[in-house]
């Protein structure tokens, strides 16, 4: 069975139903299709919106290398990962990852995988608009996306 | 040796600009050594590095440690840990 | 933050956008949503359908018993757990998983504890209709899915 | 004892019929009790139930271990292991 594998780094929104059709439509293989979505939350009130930054070439390039491992590891039969960047509003979608395969744990793990190298690696960075007005600040890194990566183990 | 240097997020905004051409000296070979050498070039290039184990790098748009050499690369970017997703 | 659960066990098939929608919209503080649907495959050719029976009333009870356990072990905003019965073609949807919650692994833990737990407890039988009209067989249980049921833990 | 009892999948065909009421004998106490009496009701319950260890059983629509008692039962359900999803 051919695989099928989409990467896009993008301002836009996304469908995640499109996304779902573009894996499973013809292929009477697939039993399990994993959806991650990511959105920008409010944080109790505090953010009027994120501005999403990103390396363009290498952001996409990451994720296609990230994508690979993932196919390779989980033996994936489609993986789609869509990535925005720019000003993004709460309750507005960040990130979109599309994982099928035959069985379902190959289909959660891929995705899982996918997002925490996703965290770790993808040249992505976020800044906060405030509610009030006032100075946002950029997003630390946190060490727990570090050890969730490190449960996949060594490559 | 000419290399494209990127900056990005709090380390492009400390330096005040997202990308320069430089003329490196010899003696820095390493990614280490550019951080270092970055450091002379100027107060925001020296604040924005004070930590430079705090920075990411990537040579040609791949990831990379410290120590790795950065003889024949084109553009090299500089960057704090990712926080995307 | 009130929690949305929608357990529903119907011939109709669903929409995943709609159960994404049910648990996201007007909600700001939910930063991740992860959706698992369960396809009917032909295997490789062999299947032209398969039937679903399930036990009416406990199957929606078991799904809810299975729901509210996720929703408090791994503090979830929202689940919503979709299973349809009846006559099901090859790539038709079986079953939707949605699970939201503030952070990507509880959402990702919370659908995937839901679907070992519903493949093993939740009262529906599979039978096959094969593609060259001969008599068709129950599908039998998995050791994998006690095994990766068993993954969670005892309760 | 009256219950109504309900079989589903090949346990349903084997017996072949979806659910019947029984007053159940006073000595018939546990879920085990239960599938080894319906075994003397004929050829089909002993066919459908000759490994009773293999077939699955729940009390008012809860699933129970062969062990539990059914005093009080008004629903009885016996099936195959699950294979949802």
């Amino acid at each position: 069975m051919s695989l099928t594998l989409h990467i896009a780094v993008q301002h836009e929104d996304f469908d995640p139903a499109v996304e779902a059709a573009r894996l499973t439509d013809g292929r009477p293989g697939v039993g399990a299709l994993v959806q991650f979505t990511g959105f920008c939350r409010d944080e109790g009130g505090r953010l009027s919106a994120l501005e999403l930054e990103h390396y363009p070439g290498m952001a996409e390039a990451e994720l296609q290398r990230i994508a690979e491992d993932a196919v390779g590891r989980f033996l994936l039969i489609g993986l789609s990962v869509i990535h925005r960047y720019g000003k993004i509003m709460p309750g507005e979608r960040i990130v979109l990852v599309s994982a099928t395969s035959s069985h379902r744990q190959a289909a959660f793990d891929g995705a899982n995988y996918v997002m925490d190298f996703l965290k770790t690696a993808a040249p992505f960075w976020k800044k906060e608009h405030n509610a009030d007005g006032s100075h946002g600040a950029w997003v630390a890194a946190k060490d727990e996306d570090d050890s969730a990566r490190d449960k996949w183990g060594k490559e | 040796m000419m290399v494209k240097i990127v900056y990005f997020a709090w380390v492009r905004e400390k330096i005040g600009k997202g990308e320069e051409e430089l003329d490196l000296p010899a003696e820095v070979t390493t990614v280490a050594d550019l951080l270092t050498y970055l450091k002379t070039l100027g107060e925001e290039y020296d604040e924005a590095l004070k930590f430079p184990e705090a920075v990411r790098v990537a040579l040609n748009q791949e990831h990379a440690h410290h120590s790795e050499k950065i003889a024949g690369v084109r553009e090299i970017g500089i960057f704090p840990p990712m926080t995307g997703g």
